[in-house]
């Protein structure tokens, strides 16, 4: 069998750089500005409109699950380092992946599901 | 119980490394071995910077080469020697670069070559400035491909077993653990460099302590043209460290006090802006660390807390050349001396840097002693005659080496197993070793004193400028010290890397190789390549046209004898430079 | 003891430390280092939130409204700032560690590191530009 | 200027003890001495039984390498007068077991080394009579940088991946692999690629980075590891391309 664990680097790397570009921007309008106020929200309608167009349901659906495999990646080997939990190896991945794939099923049916 | 191969190579340095290729190449059934008192990446081939000669470039030619290096060697050299040298360099250079060595390159992809000192023309190949280390790291990583070599790493070769008139294999102990283990071989070949930390300052590292010229000369084979001591024209004034000649045939000036290029008072040529072939700063070393002293009798030369010195001036070249072809000259001088020598001038003094007399061998590494073989800096072939010409070594150690290498392979193929007779021996050496150091009781001399005295009679005797009074006295001195060293006692006495041990062996080889060096000097009444004696200014081709030959007496001190040169086709003439 | 040690009468003992489980406090590289990797704590919420508000805006206005009533409680308002500052951090050390993955050569010279991550940074502002513009004009 | 500056040097002699101490030493201070010379006036003048490695003094040997104040350090290269006043703590390398003082066992590196094939491999081998493979300057400095490496150590002991995990291949043994990869006269790239692929191997490597920043010839080993994940990733989708082998 062919070791997964390239692929997986690969999933890594491209959540890593996907956060790295665009959560910034997205965290402070809708985690800081829109709510506090600071920036003036656009109204539900608007939202809807948006996320209703295909490519924002693409982009939507690769901006969540990528960097949730960023997560679990980068989560594992910190808990194997910093914990020093290499004897857990196999449970942990299969915790972390596992909740990274379920993470990206629940966006993958959301996206599919908006009307 | 005692490990047995067919080859042992005592040394894995440039030497030691390509000899284990090349009798693995002869015959892959051979099992062979590398003894080595430090990992083989250590070895000091690691340090030389310059580079490495050999004909290549159209234009060039063989005998070029070998007039080279023979008017270089103030025809010491033995010719036959030297033909073959330069006759084999190309391909061995080229063998190389086969296994990965990152020489510099042409634009269009052509190996690349640089001027060196007392060099007609450029033929050294380099590895920017790093060339040893590159060659060092290639030829190691090319032998971790045969699995037919063993390594000892870290094992300290004390004795060399000899039977029936036959090299039968050494002792040595495993320096991690204290074990003291015979290794037994039908060919043994010393690769263990030369012996620079007999003088005070040296551009050779800790490790180069004349083990194996000590070893041969104590199992009954001569050493030849000892008294041939080069120093190297620019060290750093405290610690030795080499500033390469390539900095020099880049364009570098030495100036004295005032500044001026000093080396036109002493017959080396007329100063031009531009370096010339054969010339002033690209004269021979010896000449060049000679008009040093003479520049200091003078009052011309600056003082420093570490003694006299010139300036290294290379400012002129520009960041942009010393940055691509001479790096870690900047690099050491920023870390070292803290200077920056794209703008400031570099403090340099003659140190001593190489050996160009060793053990004895014959065109094929052979010594005079059956089943053992000599190549790199501990043999005297002899190639470098009176004066080794810069970037002559680095080849020598791949041509000898590998040439030492298959005869060793050949003879080992024609014998029968070692004796286990020579066993008993090996426990002699171990008792040997426990009684004189390990469990001695009393003693009251010291490792470091004993070999700071050593150091200091010989740079006073045997330094640049020699005369019989002096060197009589340093030989009694000498005497008295081996007498001292019967009275050392070890502070340490355990068996696990036992480093003062180590030490204290490697003093006892120093002191047998400085007696060498010592009374060959005095033998010979004439001044030649790097050994001038004031009392005797001339060459005298009618006595000394010949090698010295330092064996054993009775009594421990050396006896000399001579033996003439191979002359084939450079009859003596006068060394010319800078005309 | 490593391989091809072998074990002889003089019996060295090899000495071997254990690594301490607070290794990552030693120095301030390894806190660094712990910090960066702990990031992906905040990406990985970050995502989550961002299936939190896509959830609540497929659900509906009520559900919407709730989601942004949410946000503005101090726990939230707290949360998503150190986040922030932790989504900035494995922004810039992301940034900033890709030319050591990336070599680009261009006519044989390898492109010099800055103007990698320097391209990275450009590509982040026009990016961030362009969501904020799309999402306040609609 | 001081007079003098303090040592604190671990000690450990494995007949007598069971694990290892501090010792102190009082040095003069001489302002060009740096940390290996101040060790050698303690075994020429204070401590014979003081043992450690050395042997060039100047930087290219890579015997020297101790914990100088908890980090790595070649100490030939290591001036005194950076860490004045003292006490200046000198240990044997993070990571290795302790043969006996500052001296650290790196055999296990030794067979790592062996294990990257650093050597060249090529099909087909060019006869010496032909001459050299041509290399042009732009190709000798895609891989001159990990050609420096002087196999020091210090890069293992200031990565903790290895400190936790010995089996892992480490930061040296990789970036030289690459160097053979990146030489244009080698053509066991794939080869290497898939030791490297292996457990314990590169994918063990988290980026920490520490290697490449007390290395003191500038060889970038964690630049090198990246390097070659990149490569490893961008190999593992070959089998989406038609063409792709497997
Ligand atoms: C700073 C410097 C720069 C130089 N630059 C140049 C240059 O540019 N061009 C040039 O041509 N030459 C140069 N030289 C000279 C050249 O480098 C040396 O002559 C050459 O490297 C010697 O190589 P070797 O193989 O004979 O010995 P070394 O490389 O010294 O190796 C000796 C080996 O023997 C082993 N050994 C020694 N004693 C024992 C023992 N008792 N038991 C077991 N093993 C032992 C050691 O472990 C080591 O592996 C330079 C020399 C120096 C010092
Ligand atoms: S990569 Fe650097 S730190 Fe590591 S062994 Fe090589 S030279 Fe030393
Ligand atoms: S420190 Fe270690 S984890 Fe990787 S980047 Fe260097 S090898
Ligand atoms: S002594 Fe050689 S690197 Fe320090």
């Amino acid at each position: 069998m062919r070791p997964i664990t390239p692929f997986l680097w690969t999933l890594f790397g491209a959540g890593g750089t996907i956060a790295a570009l665009l959560f910034p921007v997205h965290l402070v309008l809708s985690g800081l500005a829109f709510p506090l106020g600071a920036l003036e929200a656009p109204s539900y309608d608007v939202l809807y409109g948006l996320v209703r167009h295909p490519v924002t349901r693409l982009y939507l659906l690769v901006v969540i699950t990528l960097p949730l495999f960023h997560w679990a990646h980068r989560f594992r080997y910190t808990l194997y380092d910093v914990l020093q939990l290499k004897h857990l190896y196999r449970l942990i991945a299969v915790l972390c992946y596992s909740a990274a794939l379920l993470g990206s099923a629940v966006a993958a049916y959301t996206v599919w599901r908006i009307p | 119980m005692a490990l047995v191969h067919d080859v042992l190579i005592i040394g894995g340095g440039g030497a030691g490394l390509r000899a284990a290729i090349a009798a693995a190449e002869l015959d892959p059934r051979l099992d062979i071995a590398v003894v080595s008192k430090v990992y083989p990446m250590r070895s000091h081939t690691v340090s030389a910077e310059g580079g490495a000669a050999a004909v290549i470039k159209p234009g060039d030619s063989l005998d070029a080469h070998a007039y080279d290096t023979i008017s270089g060697g103030d025809w010491l050299s033995d010719q036959d020697a030297v033909e073959a040298f330069v006759r084999e360099a190309p391909a061995e250079m080229l063998q190389l670069e086969h296994w990965g060595c990152p020489w510099s390159r042409e634009p269009d992809g052509h190996v690349a070559v640089r001027p060196f000192g007392g060099m007609k023309l450029e033929r050294t190949w380099f590895a920017a400035d790093k060339t040893g280390f590159h060659m060092l790291h290639a030829l190691f990583q090319t032998t971790l491909k045969y699995d037919s070599i063993r390594r000892y790493d870290e094992w300290f070769v004390t004795k060399i077993l000899v039977d029936e008139g036959r090299c039968q294999g050494v002792v040595a102990i495993e320096v991690a653990t204290g074990r003291i283990q015979a290794v037994l071989a039908k060919a043994v070949i010393l690769c263990t460099g030369g012996c620079g930390k007999v003088f005070p300052y040296t551009t050779n590292a800790s490790i180069k302590n004349g083990d194996g010229m000590a070893l041969a000369y104590r199992a009954g084979a001569p050493l030849k043209d000892m008294e041939f001591v080069q120093y190297h024209p620019t060290g750093l004034p405290f610690t030795g460290i080499l500033i390469t000649e390539a900095t020099r045939s880049e364009g570098g000036w030495l100036l004295n006090k005032d500044g001026y290029r000093y080396l036109q008072d002493y017959d080396l040529g007329k100063p031009e802006p531009k370096p010339v072939f054969r010339s002033m700063e690209l004269g021979p070393r010896d000449r060049l660390s000679q008009a040093f002293v003479k520049e200091q009798e003078k009052g011309r030369t600056l003082v420093g807390p570490y003694g006299h010195y010139v300036h290294l001036d290379i400012r002129h070249l520009g960041q942009k050349l010393i940055d691509k072809k001479l790096p870690f000259v900047r690099e050491l001088c920023l870390k070292y001396e803290n200077i920056d020598p794209v703008k400031e001038m570099i403090p340099v003094r003659p140190v001593v840097h190489y050996m160009m007399g060793g053990i004895h061998t014959d065109i094929h590494g052979a010594t005079s002693l059956a089943g053992l073989f000599a190549a790199g800096e501990v043999a005297c072939v002899s190639i470098n005659g009176a004066n080794r010409l810069g970037s002559n070594s680095l080849t020598e150690l791949l041509v000898f080496g590998a040439r030492a290498g298959t005869a060793a392979a050949a003879f080992a193929s024609q014998q029968r197993k070692p004796s286990p007779s020579v066993l008993a021996q090996a426990q002699d050496e171990e008792r040997r070793l426990g009684e004189r150091f390990l469990r001695k009781t009393g003693g009251t001399e010291k490792v470091a004193a004993l070999r700071a005295e050593m150091q200091k009679t010989m740079e006073e005797s045997a330094g640049i400028y020699r005369t019989a009074s002096v060197l009589e006295e340093a030989a009694r001195k000498l005497r008295k010290l081996q007498e001292r060293f019967h009275d050392v006692s070890l502070e340490d006495r355990s068996y696990t890397f036992n480093t003062e041990l180590i030490a204290v062996l490697e003093l006892s080889y120093m002191l047998d190789v400085a007696e060498a060096i010592v009374h060959s000097a005095l033998q010979r009444r004439e001044s030649r390549g790097s050994h001038q004696r004031t009392d005797y200014p001339k060459r005298d081709d009618t006595q000394f046209l010949a090698h010295s030959l330092a064996t054993r007496g009775e009594n421990g001190s050396p006896r000399i004898e001579y033996l003439s040169v191979t002359i084939t086709r450079w009859p003596p003439a006068q060394r010319v430079y800078g005309r | 003891m490593s391989p091809g040690t072998q074990y002889t009468p003089y019996h060295p003992k090899w000495y071997r430390r254990r690594m301490s489980v607070w290794w990552w406090l030693q120095n301030r590289s390894y806190v660094y280092f712990v910090l960066r990797e702990l990031t992906s704590v905040f990406v990985g919420l970050c995502a989550l939130l961002l299936l939190w508000h896509l959830r609540a805006l497929v659900q509906g206005p009520e559900a919407h409204a709730h989601f942004l009533a949410q946000m503005r409680r101090p726990f939230f308002v707290g949360l998503n700032g150190v986040g922030l500052l932790f989504i900035l951090f494995h922004t810039i050390t992301w940034f900033n560690l890709t030319p050591k993955a990336m070599v680009v050569r261009l006519g044989g010279k390898r492109v010099p590191d800055w103007t990698i991550a320097g391209l990275n940074y450009v590509a982040w502002v026009l990016l961030s530009v362009a969501v904020a513009v799309v999402l306040l004009r609609g | 200027m001081p007079p003098s500056v303090t040592l604190a040097v671990t000690r450990y002699r494995p007949e007598q003890e069971s694990e290892p101490t501090l010792q102190t030493y009082e040095v003069p201070f001489r302002k060009d001495w740096v940390v290996l010379d101040a060790l050698n006036y303690i075994k020429d003048n204070l401590d014979g039984s003081l043992s450690f490695r050395w042997s060039c003094r100047m930087g290219v040997c890579g015997s020297c390498g101790m914990m100088v104040n908890g980090s790595p350090k070649l100490t030939c290269a290591a001036f005194l007068s950076d860490y004045l006043p003292g006490p200046i703590r000198v240990e044997p390398l993070n990571y290795f077991p302790i043969i006996r003082d500052l001296v650290v066992d790196m055999t296990d590196f030794m067979h790592k080394l062996k294990k990257v094939k650093p050597w060249i491999i090529r099909a087909q081998e060019k006869p010496l009579a032909d001459g050299e493979y041509l290399q042009t300057p732009d190709q000798l400095e895609m891989y001159k940088q990990f050609s420096m490496c002087i196999n020091c150590m210090l890069c293992y002991s200031a990565c903790p991946v290895y400190g936790l995990e010995q089996s892992f291949i480490g930061p040296a043994a990789i970036a030289l692999a690459q160097r053979y990869n990146l030489d244009s006269r080698d053509e066991a790239a794939r080869e290497r690629l898939e030791i490297l692929s292996e457990h314990d191997g590169m994918w063990q490597c988290t980026f920490v980075g520490e290697c490449s920043k007390v290395c003191p010839k500038n060889v970038d080993p964690a630049g090198a590891i990246q390097q070659l994940k990149l490569v490893g990733a961008v190999d593992w989708f070959r089998f989406l391309l038609p063409w792709g082998t497997r």
